[in-house]
């Protein structure tokens, strides 16, 4: 098989996608709930963000997408739960720059399991994929934020 | 039968020779161009106009007394004859030049509806309509208070023709239907709708994006009012559409874009229209992208392209045929052969559509993923998006086994 | 001077071997393509991008995980950098892509405009403007009742900036002015316009169609807040053009077209619009056009434009002066030089311009006739039409001696 | 000199555009004025037709345009003065013909000078110059038709 679409469909993004953690919505605490499209193929993600002052208690998320956005919502989550709020904005910012940089391939220790998208950056057309539950993380921030 | 289609087989086997794309490898691999709904590939003849014309007899149009600009404006305004031939139009000033089948419905829409419907008047689409034949009567009810009604789409992908005397009524100004849906592939059995519409009065809009790259289109004979293509999805050129209406009702538009060309006096306090279709045509146009266009038709005509389509239609249905077999898979669209087009969705079910692209890129195969722009039809169907295979002249056998054996390499890989 | 003139003369001369047209004989003569501010003639490298796209990458954009769909999507997405980067706006995705200037205006006036402006607002224009940034205006107060006004053009050719405190005041929201003045030829200085807009609290749009193509566009020295051009005059291809705003403003606007691409998600009820700039461009666009300005951009900063059309300034001013010695031709424009674009209207007494043109096509001169698109700035100046003589990079000292001495042909046949 | 151009400018069309017949406005017995324009260069004709019943009494026209919309507006009006309006009717189908049948060489006597505008023919840009003025008559005999 094609060694590029091994890159891309690497065994802990298919994992995520078969398994995806924190699926499933949320609806009791201080929830944030935000509903974010892919304008592009119809995919949908809502996330959940369950919050007690500056910590992030808790998140989840429903709706559907490819395995990439649904591997990158099921990271995404994992690595949120527990984060200050102030942490999962520089995080946030992290995974921006390491999806837009092509030439960086160190992996960020602080990111976890996101490295398995070192592959993705490769197709331009899922990078927005993978961006999709992490735009809807920058919506709920900016909305604990405000 | 068996004759016909080996006498089609080794015409398209022609016709590929002048389409240098399908020469590429992709991934390594050969190219099946399976995207065709999307947008098609273009033939040399097409390709070779734009260096022909800029490097011969480029200028711009209609205002210049000079041999370059009038060989360019002659060699543009000839195109129009050729598309009001293309679908049986006795005058060619009523071809419109446009940008595509998007800005053709917001012509009509804002245009035309916008002045001669009122707060209450009814506009019938169907629930299988592209987003082009849909959010540009959204932004004119919220501007002016139309109405907005759907002719429903049955679980069995047809259009539910059973209801069409409900839906439209005597308040019904305009029923805009598509001929060919983009997403499902059903064929839409027109007659009856027009029909139904102007036994109420209403006029007709047909998209025929998807229907006239596969077969002959005749208004006449349709008997439609208004009628809107892409040349972009029949071998032609981006950026230029056409906007077809009736005489009598292109001089109830008001213009949609102001500028040059579109004028017959100017003075500081106000303007007064130029004749049609040019009081439609503000500004320089894609004269280049009309001349190629034209090249495009030329190619259609010259090599039958009905006849050609037929057996994409082949193609399409073989195809569907094997993937229907696979148990994993989902086929939208009519069970009646004759009522679908040269494409079809189809689902695997666990596996995201951009997934089986992707998978299928890697084989060299392209098919579109997504919710082809027809989000409401998808989703009372249940899905947010397919995966489609669409057909075109070009497209052979190989193109189909190829596509057969990479969805193997799906089930490989997900299943 | 001189030298640096020798150097240009002979840059000219290599870049003339770029652009295929100009080997082409008209009526038997050597073409003098002298009608550029209409449209200009395209290098080889632009000509053959179609050819390269359409034969390797081609594909509808955005929607497509393919490879041909990745491919197009990036050729096409990466020429908003190029075109924000030659104009120097930071922000790319503040670069809408339309079909031209005509286009560009438009959507100001219907998609920003009217929903921003209401009865009694004041828009100020200019008395040289072009048709495309007067009817679009007009047809906008006749809509929603706004109050248009215009500053004076003097005797001298010149606007007359000391109305500029009476005209624009605190009723006023937006100032839409050229840069140059396609039938005039003057260089319209925007400080003081722009200056007294902002002081005022209004908005500045400039028509750069005829100054992008010969001069160093910097938004940001402008101070400008909407900026309009047409690729075709800049040896891109047709059916493409810019509209840029600052994104604050771009937040403002309504959709104007709608369909697919701009949306976010659409159901049977409403549609909600997708993010800037593709808010903005409903349908599938002008893909391989966009690319081709790509390279157009491309080849004008590779050769150092804006020295080069310091050459065809020159030229123009040459053929200016040799014509001003004839006591049977009135030129207009300006008398400061300075002032001066590379182009210049003209009026030969007892000949009607349609008259002169055609017999300067018969000596392979091709100039304009007409009234240019600016029918009320000529008649201000007692025209109803006059010669045009414009200039490019590409034009040279035979060209300018040809068409001097093609007007002598004029004067034996009709004087 | 080209000969395309001596074909285009006959003599009789330079003499017309030089000394044009019938120019200037009418303003006495029954007046039909009809404004024309050329959209694409500015030019405009007004037309002036004075009827007595059937007959066509007297034609004029006053406006600006190049040497054959001139001489054209000239050569029409002169054609016109005394002819019934069933007959002009005829005349302006005849001339519409003519100047779109790119293969007839054949002179129309009816037509008289008309025929000078064979060569106009070649010139696209210029059939419109030389229609500016017909156009006018037509939407005149309409209005009288009416
Ligand atoms: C100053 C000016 N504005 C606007 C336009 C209109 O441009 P376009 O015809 O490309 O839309 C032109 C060109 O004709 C122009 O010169
Ligand atoms: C049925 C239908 N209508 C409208 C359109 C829009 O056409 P365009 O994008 O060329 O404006 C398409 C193509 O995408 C279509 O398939």
């Amino acid at each position: 098989m094609d060694a590029s679409l091994d890159d891309l469909y690497r065994e802990i993004i298919l994992d995520h996608n078969r398994n995806p953690r924190n699926y499933g919505a949320l609806n009791e605490g201080n929830i944030v709930e935000i509903e974010e499209f892919n304008p592009l193929c119809g995919d949908k993600i809502v996330l959940y963000l369950q919050s007690d002052k500056e910590i992030i208690v808790n998140v989840h998320f429903t709706g559907e997408g490819c395995s990439i956005s649904q591997a990158s919502a099921s990271i995404m989550t994992d690595l949120m739960i527990g984060k200050k709020i102030n942490e999962a904005d520089e995080l946030l910012d992290k995974f921006r720059l390491y999806m837009t940089d092509l030439n960086n391939s160190e992996p960020d220790v602080n990111l976890g399991d996101i490295d398995a998208f070192q592959g993705v950056k490769k197709f331009p057309a899922r990078v927005k994929c993978a961006g999709l539950a992490w735009n809807s993380l920058g919506k709920a921030l900016q909305e604990l934020n405000s | 039968m068996k004759f016909k289609l080996d006498k089609l087989a080794s015409n398209v086997k022609a016709i590929r020779q002048d389409f240098p794309i399908l020469d590429r490898e992709v991934n390594g691999k050969r190219l099946a161009y399976l995207d065709n709904a999307a947008s098609s590939q273009r033939p040399v003849s097409v390709i070779n106009k734009f260096n022909e014309i800029y490097s011969n007899n480029y200028s711009n149009v209609h205002r210049g007394v000079h041999t370059l600009s009038m060989e360019s404006t002659e060699l543009y305004e000839n195109v129009r004859k050729k598309i009001a031939n293309f679908i049986n139009v006795d005058d060619q000033n009523e071809i419109i030049y446009t940008k595509g089948t998007t800005e053709s419905i917001n012509i009509v829409a804002r245009g035309w509806a916008k002045y001669n419907l009122k707060k209450g008047d009814k506009v019938v689409l169907s629930e299988v309509e592209h987003h082009a034949n849909l959010v540009p009567w959204f932004m004119l009810r919220d501007e002016i208070g139309i109405i907005i009604e759907f002719i429903p789409v049955l679980d069995d992908f047809n259009l539910d023709l059973d209801s069409l005397e409900k839906i439209i009524d005597k308040k019904t100004r305009l029923v805009a239907v598509s001929q060919i849906s983009n997403s499902l592939g059903t064929i839409i059995p027109l007659n009856q709708i027009i029909e139904t519409a102007h036994s109420n009065g209403a006029l007709v809009l047909i998209d025929a994006a998807q229907s006239a790259p596969h077969q002959k289109i005749d208004v006449k004979d349709l008997g439609a009012d208004f009628l809107v293509f892409s040349a972009h999805k029949l071998l032609g050129p981006n950026g230029v559409g056409v906007l077809w209406a009736k005489m009598d009702i292109l001089e109830q538009f008001k213009p949609f874009i102001g500028g040059g060309d579109m004028i017959s006096k100017v003075t500081f306090e106000n303007a007064t229209w130029n004749e049609i279709p040019y009081r439609f045509e503000a500004g320089t146009p894609n004269i280049t992208g009309v001349i190629a266009f034209g090249e495009a038709i030329d190619y259609l005509n010259n090599n039958n392209y009905v006849e050609l389509c037929q057996y994409a239609h082949y193609l399409s249905e073989f195809a569907r045929k094997e993937l229907s077999a696979l148990s994993y898979i989902e086929i939208l669209g009519p069970s009646d052969p004759s009522l679908r087009s040269s494409l079809f969705s189809f689902d695997i079910k666990g596996v995201h559509p951009h997934d089986v692209a992707q998978i299928l890129d890697s084989a060299g195969v392209a098919i579109r993923a997504g919710h082809h722009c027809a989000q409401p039809t998808l989703n009372r169907f249940g899905f947010s998006s397919t995966a489609r295979a669409s057909f075109y002249l070009y497209n052979d056998m190989n193109d189909v086994e190829q596509f057969i054996e990479s969805i193997d390499l799906v089930e490989k890989r997900f299943l």
